[in-house]
């Protein structure tokens, strides 16, 4: 495929003491797709998103957004950029309402003097956002958006966050096992999400231990290992079985990694 | 009707207040008074003072007895009372300036020490001029009581004072040095050792008050020199004297704590009866309530009492 | 790429999941109980338990007393008694909202306080250059404390405790333990004295340091609930983490709140001028026991995150309506300590209660 | 029931397993420099960094002063000097190592020893049962402590804020604020001094006070690191649920630190009499700062379950030699303050680095 | 069959506040077989396994074991009394080793003076023990039994739990979703574990949401619906997706609950 990669990784390093999470990793998405990644546990999955979407610095190596090589100093600034994560521990305030958590960072102020001068926020019309996407996104039944999350149960903060996620993410849209803790019926609810987000035309990166999952959405699956991509597999010419395989080092990979 | 009164001390937790409090609450049942006491939380608190006079305002007391904490920051809220018609006077400690009282009943701070100082001088005699002196103060803040007593000490015992309102400006070399107690028992001992430590031939030792010289006699005792060191101290309470007796304490200067609320609330009641205001003892700009040097061991040149007199008079 | 229909699920047992019910779990629905209504509306309102504690003993007290203590005057008094601690209780409040706590705060506000004063008598400055020095200087002391706990990651209760010292000792140092005088601040700079000017309508007797208390406890109520700096404050106290990972700057939010922590105590330093008449560098040396007790009787959690402002000045309420209904009441001041502390400890008690029964 | 055999991976793909390699992460294998051993070693012992701060302290006020200050006696004044911090930074110790903190260890401390001093001189009771009854009462006022903490859930803090006033008042209301003089105990009831005793050899002093101080710490010691009680202490401070869940007692365990510390502040109260030799309701007013910063100082974690005691005990000196050296020095007593607060907040970023860095 | 259940439930509530977690829940089970429960999440799944190993006390309802009434207060009780179980956080001390976690609440203490009086611990025997039972398991490879727990990754730590549980289960053994955040590698060693100590003869609760992994290794299956127990099945006789169709409520379920 001749089209260029939206976001691209070269040679990340991250340490931490004396682990070597990241070594000398690289990673491709391009525009449209589902990208699966998948890894043992402790493979640096986590730490590869964390570096793309500015949660931790890494210690060597670049990230191209759109070609441009960017320096995220925070996940605000992968926010600005247009990248939206779901992180592994969903990364929402107990305390707050649904409506708050999901304007964190970018709240709407009331138009005119209030909002300019007093900075006043408008509840009301983050409240109507709020409401709008979650009920857009079809995803749960919340009686009240004003409800703290800590009264939400696992699942129904899953779908939170995810909402979020989805509803802001303007270039690509970064999920860490979004579905770990969740019972049958919430994956699936989780994963239709996902194509519904591609359907809108945004890439999405999966991280996911879940391989019949992974099969089923994934466009193309990165393998991860001992801290680097070991390659990238297309799921419609490798089993799930094969991917396995190399992702536990029980096979060799193929040593060129495969475009979209 | 009947006629209020406040008694607002520096602390509530210093024995010498306490019997302060004991003689104007005795004075206020006697003479068909009520009375309220409050006190600041440490020595220094000047803001639960501020509040106590707020208090006594809103509460229409007819006097109030004050030991300031801060002699200088009180003044603007005793001014409030005085307009509000309130008699204040000045207890044991005068204001700055002092005439922002009505009247100020006190002990001679700077005499108290004064007369230890010269007890200390005539004691050694000749000596006096290679003693080494250790001066147990109060608290690092410096509060006046302190800063009178112990610049009292030095200018009887003929020491250059240089500035009179500052301590450890002096260059004098018979001064080891200064420490802090925070006026009690453990701060004494503490502030002992290190200047024993800093110079171990000390045999003259000032200190701030009785439970601070107590102290310093545990620590004395310690290696063994209590024998050879006089002690000399300010207060007269009864455990005070009672160690002058023992000779813990060589000499100490006896205040008058019930004397002074008994005559503070004498005051009052007349002040409340016929708007009349107390006068101050002849030729000094207070009621001086009386010092006395109280020790075993009369000096000549300084007048003092026994501490059978001292026990009779003293207060707690 | 090829754009791929939605896909098929690859389990066969997910495809039941079309019918699968939609009923959610039933909860008791038995009537609840009045008590436990009311146990829900104090839940859902962090500030109510102080607020109803306060009105409470302003009843009792005011039966005790009668007009000595329902009056005007003696309501009045009862806020200036407590301005000083309503204000530095208001910048401990926003410490502790992070989580944090804040022991400088007293030392910090009498620095600035002889600052002011110092700048004025010793350099000969303007008052008001003076004032904003006092500022600067409290700000600084922020500044500190907030680059240790936010960049540093040093626990706020040692960083605080350290500054504590160093700033009261750099206070006696400096001002050598010397007080100014009222009178010759009345006469060379009454600037200073500014908030100790009053307006009465009546009996009541109000100094603009209390309104100036009570216009910054307005202030800081519409900042923490209606701008996006506030909701951030209250989900760094939360978790600070997921506030990081959800697009806080959660280091610039710590430092900002020690540093307006610190420009806070530097107004109550300006206050306590006001009330005091004079500049004493041993005043506030309860500054930081009195707005944590505020704080605590307030209902605000130490843990972060959750209470109301409004909650702090209540508590300091409670504590001077205790206060003076206790001494005009003639009862020994160490009663008052201890009732206090009976007092700080019940209301966390029924702040504990309160959530585990309302859930 | 039917014994099946091992069943059969219900996914293809699961079967590759077998094969799969066995290779773990590389580490970065390249040498460690000097410093980085170094960390490396700080990071293992938890204590070192105070032992090696207080060692290095000695030397330079030891190269400043000479003999006056490195010289048996001196040494042995300063462990005279920090005998009580010592033994109520022990109590601080243990609660702390339960992430908590307990701010009535110098209330509890003073209260017990005006009931050891005060049955005696005004009940008659003999010195042995009046000892007993300040244990009792410290036990008493940690128990009330501990079953507040434990099982009403309030955080320690607060509760131990209220018991400190609460304690301290009921100390001056009993006391009446009277001293108790060294010479009566000496004449009626030495037993209360016994921890004044001193035993010397060559130019050092020991008085009994510091002797049960070090033994206490090595008996903390010891049940710290060699019972279960203290491995569940620390597996309490460092995550009580999970404690909990692996079959700590929890509740338990936080009454009976609670209940110690009390007792061990009763000793310290006992111990105080000694060094005083009267019984002084004022004293022990900074027990409580002198006791936190000594756990501070000594590296030990105020989130609980990590640091050793012998830190707390190393804290205690550093601060000891410290005071001690500065007062010889001759500089102001301010000086001391404010050196103790940059060395508190230096000794946590020193530990926050080597945690950081060791990885 | 005609054996005796070895652990029973009959109508357990629990009530957080506002929620019923549990609402007169049963629970059988019986002699060496393998229990999963299943549910949807917020079930009450973890609830239930929590009031039968003593971590919660339940409101209402009682609970044998052997056929005696027990009142668990802690899980010190239930422990004592046979059961082990992995909670869902795992519940390792961060700070201490892996000998230390495993021993906690049963040190060993010295032989003799040492022991009886001084209560000094064997930490030498305790390490021998702890090593021995990793190495006994299969598990892992652990270099340092000093390590603490906290340098280990999540899989590592995870094997510890169940490791410990299966060492020191003496009568029944819990896991809750053991699986939940662990890769393809690490879950099937876990199973293979879970086989291991059904195969001494000692019963086990499975919870999982991984519906293969369930009817892979279980005996029957327990399915949970809003806080009770809607009905039992065996896996030789009904598909996953009947159980799915159960468990989320698009089928009716069985009424009578099968016997082992
Ligand atoms: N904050 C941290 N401090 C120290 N080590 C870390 C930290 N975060 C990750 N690591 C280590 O880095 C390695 C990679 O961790 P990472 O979380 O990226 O793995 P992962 O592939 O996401 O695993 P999982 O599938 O279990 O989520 C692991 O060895 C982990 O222990
Ligand atoms: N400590 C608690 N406080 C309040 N509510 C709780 C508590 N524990 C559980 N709940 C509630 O009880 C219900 C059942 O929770 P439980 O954890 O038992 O579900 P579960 O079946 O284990 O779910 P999952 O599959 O997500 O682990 C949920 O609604 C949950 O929110
Ligand atoms: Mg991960
Ligand atoms: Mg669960």
């Amino acid at each position: 495929m001749a089209q260029e990669p939206i976001l691209t990784a070269r040679g990340l390093v991250k340490r931490y003491g004396r682990v070597t999470a990241l070594d000398h990793a690289d990673f491709d998405l391009y525009p449209g797709e589902i990208l699966a990644v998948i890894g043992d546990n402790g493979a640096g999955k986590s730490s590869l998103i964390k570096a793309i979407s500015g949660a931790v610095r890494p210690d060597e190596g670049e990230i191209r957004l759109e070609g441009q090589a960017v320096h995220f100093r925070s996940p605000i600034d992968a926010r600005k950029a247009g990248i939206e994560t779901v992180y592994q521990n969903l990364a929402l305030s107990p305390a707050l309402s649904i409506a708050d958590n999901m304007f964190l960072g970018r709240e709407i102020r009331k138009p005119g003097f209030m909002g300019q001068y007093l900075r006043k926020l408008d509840h009301k019309a983050m409240e109507k956002t709020a409401r709008a996407k979650l009920t857009e996104l079809g995803l749960m039944t919340i009686q009240n958006i004003n409800q703290a999350v800590e009264t939400l149960s696992g699942g129904q903060r899953q779908g939170v966050a995810v909402a979020r996620a989805a509803a802001f993410g303007s270039k690509v849209v970064i999920m860490d096992e979004p579905t770990a803790a969740l019972g049958v019926k919430e994956s699936r609810r989780v994963l239709e999400l996902i194509l519904d987000v591609r359907s809108r035309g945004l890439p999405i990166v999966l991280i996911s231990h879940n391989m019949p999952h992974v099969f089923e959405v994934a466009d193309r699956i990165h393998i991860h290992r001992l801290g680097r991509r070991l390659t990238v597999i297309n799921p419609k010419e490798y089993t799930m079985s094969d991917a396995v395989a190399f992702m536990t080092g029980a096979k060799a990979a193929p040593t060129e990694p495969v475009a979209a | 009707a009947d006629v209020s009164a406040c008694l607002i001390t520096k602390t509530d937790t210093n024995p010498f207040f306490v019997k302060m409090k004991e003689g104007a609450t005795a004075k206020a049942k006697e003479l068909g008074m009520t009375l309220k006491a409050y006190a600041g939380k440490i020595d220094g608190d000047s803001e639960t003072q501020v509040a106590a006079i707020e208090t006594c305002i809103a509460d229409g007391a007819k006097g109030i007895l004050l030991t300031a904490s801060d002699t200088q920051g009180i003044v603007p809220v005793v001014k409030k009372a005085r307009d509000a018609g309130i008699l204040v006077i000045a207890l044991d400690t005068p204001l700055d300036p002092i005439d922002a009282a009505d009247s100020t009943f006190a002990t001679d701070n700077f005499l108290a020490g004064k007369l230890i100082g010269q007890w200390a001088a005539a004691t050694l005699g000749n000596a006096a001029k290679d003693a080494k002196v250790a001066f147990l103060d109060l608290t690092p803040a410096q509060p006046t009581v302190g800063v009178l007593r112990d610049q009292g000490f030095m200018t009887g015992f003929g020491m250059d004072t240089k500035d009179v309102n500052k301590i450890g400006d002096e260059d004098d070399p018979r001064i080891v040095g200064h420490d802090v107690t925070n006026g009690n028992e453990e701060g004494g001992r503490t502030a002992m050792e290190n200047l024993l430590q800093k110079d171990p031939t000390i045999n003259v030792v000032y200190t701030i008050n009785e439970p601070a010289a107590a102290g310093a006699f545990q620590s004395l005792k310690a290696v063994g020199r209590e024998k050879d060191v006089l002690i000399v101290s300010v207060d007269g309470g009864c455990p005070g004297v009672k160690n002058v007796t023992e000779g813990v304490i060589g000499a100490t200067s006896q205040q008058y704590p019930l004397q002074m609320a008994a005559l503070g609330m004498e005051a009052i009641k007349k002040f409340a009866d016929s708007g009349e205001k107390p006068k101050p003892t002849e030729g000094k700009n207070f009621f001086d309530t009386g010092v006395s040097l109280v020790t075993d061991k009369p000096a000549s040149g300084v007048e003092s009492i026994d501490t059978k007199a001292g026990m009779e008079k003293c207060w707690g | 790429m090829s754009e791929p229909t939605t896909a098929a699920p690859h389990h066969e047992y997910e495809k039941v999941l079309k019918e699968s019910s939609t009923e959610v779990a039933s909860f008791d629905t038995h009537d609840r109980t009045a008590l436990q209504k009311f146990q829900h509306f104090l839940h859902s309102s962090p500030s109510a338990v102080s607020l109803i504690v306060l009105v409470l003993s302003l009843i009792i007290f005011g039966a005790m007393l009668g007009s000595k203590f329902f009056s005007a005057f003696a309501l009045t008094l009862i806020l200036q008694q407590v301005a000083i601690t309503g204000i530095v209780g208001a910048a401990q409040t926003l410490v502790i909202m992070t989580a944090g706590i804040d022991l400088s705060v007293g030392a910090i506000m009498v620095l600035s306080s002889v600052v002011m004063g110092q700048f004025v008598f010793r350099y000969g400055f303007p008052p008001s250059i003076a004032i904003l020095c006092g500022f600067a200087l409290g700000a600084l002391c922020g500044y500190i404390n907030g680059v240790l706990v936010a960049r540093m990651k040093l626990p706020p209760f040692i960083v605080t405790l350290g500054m504590w010292q160093i700033v009261l000792a750099t206070n006696f140092l400096y001002s050598a333990n010397e007080t100014i005088r009222a009178q010759d601040i009345e006469a060379t700079a009454p600037m200073l004295q500014f908030f100790g000017n009053t307006f009465r309508f009546g009996g009541a007797v109000l100094t603009y340091g209390v309104i100036v208390m009570v216009l910054l406890v307005a202030l800081l109520w519409y900042v923490l609930n209606h701008t996006a700096w506030g909701r951030h404050l209250y989900a760094v106290g939360d978790d600070p983490e997921a506030a990081q990972l959800s697009g806080v700057n959660v280091k610039r939010m710590l430092i900002s709140v020690y540093v307006l922590s610190g420009v806070i105590c530097a107004l109550a330093g300006w206050a306590l001028i006001g009330r005091l008449g004079s500049v004493s560098p041993t005043a506030g040396q309860f500054a930081n026991i009195e707005s944590i007790t505020a704080v605590v009787i307030g209902g605000i959690s130490l843990f972060g995150g959750r209470g109301s402002i409004l909650g702090m000045l209540f508590g300091a309420l409670i504590v001077g309506v205790f206060s003076l209904g206790l001494r005009l009441l003639g009862t020994d001041v160490q009663w008052t300590y201890l009732l206090i502390g009976v007092l700080i400890i019940a209301a966390v008690a029924i702040d504990q209660w309160i959530r585990k029964v309302a859930g």
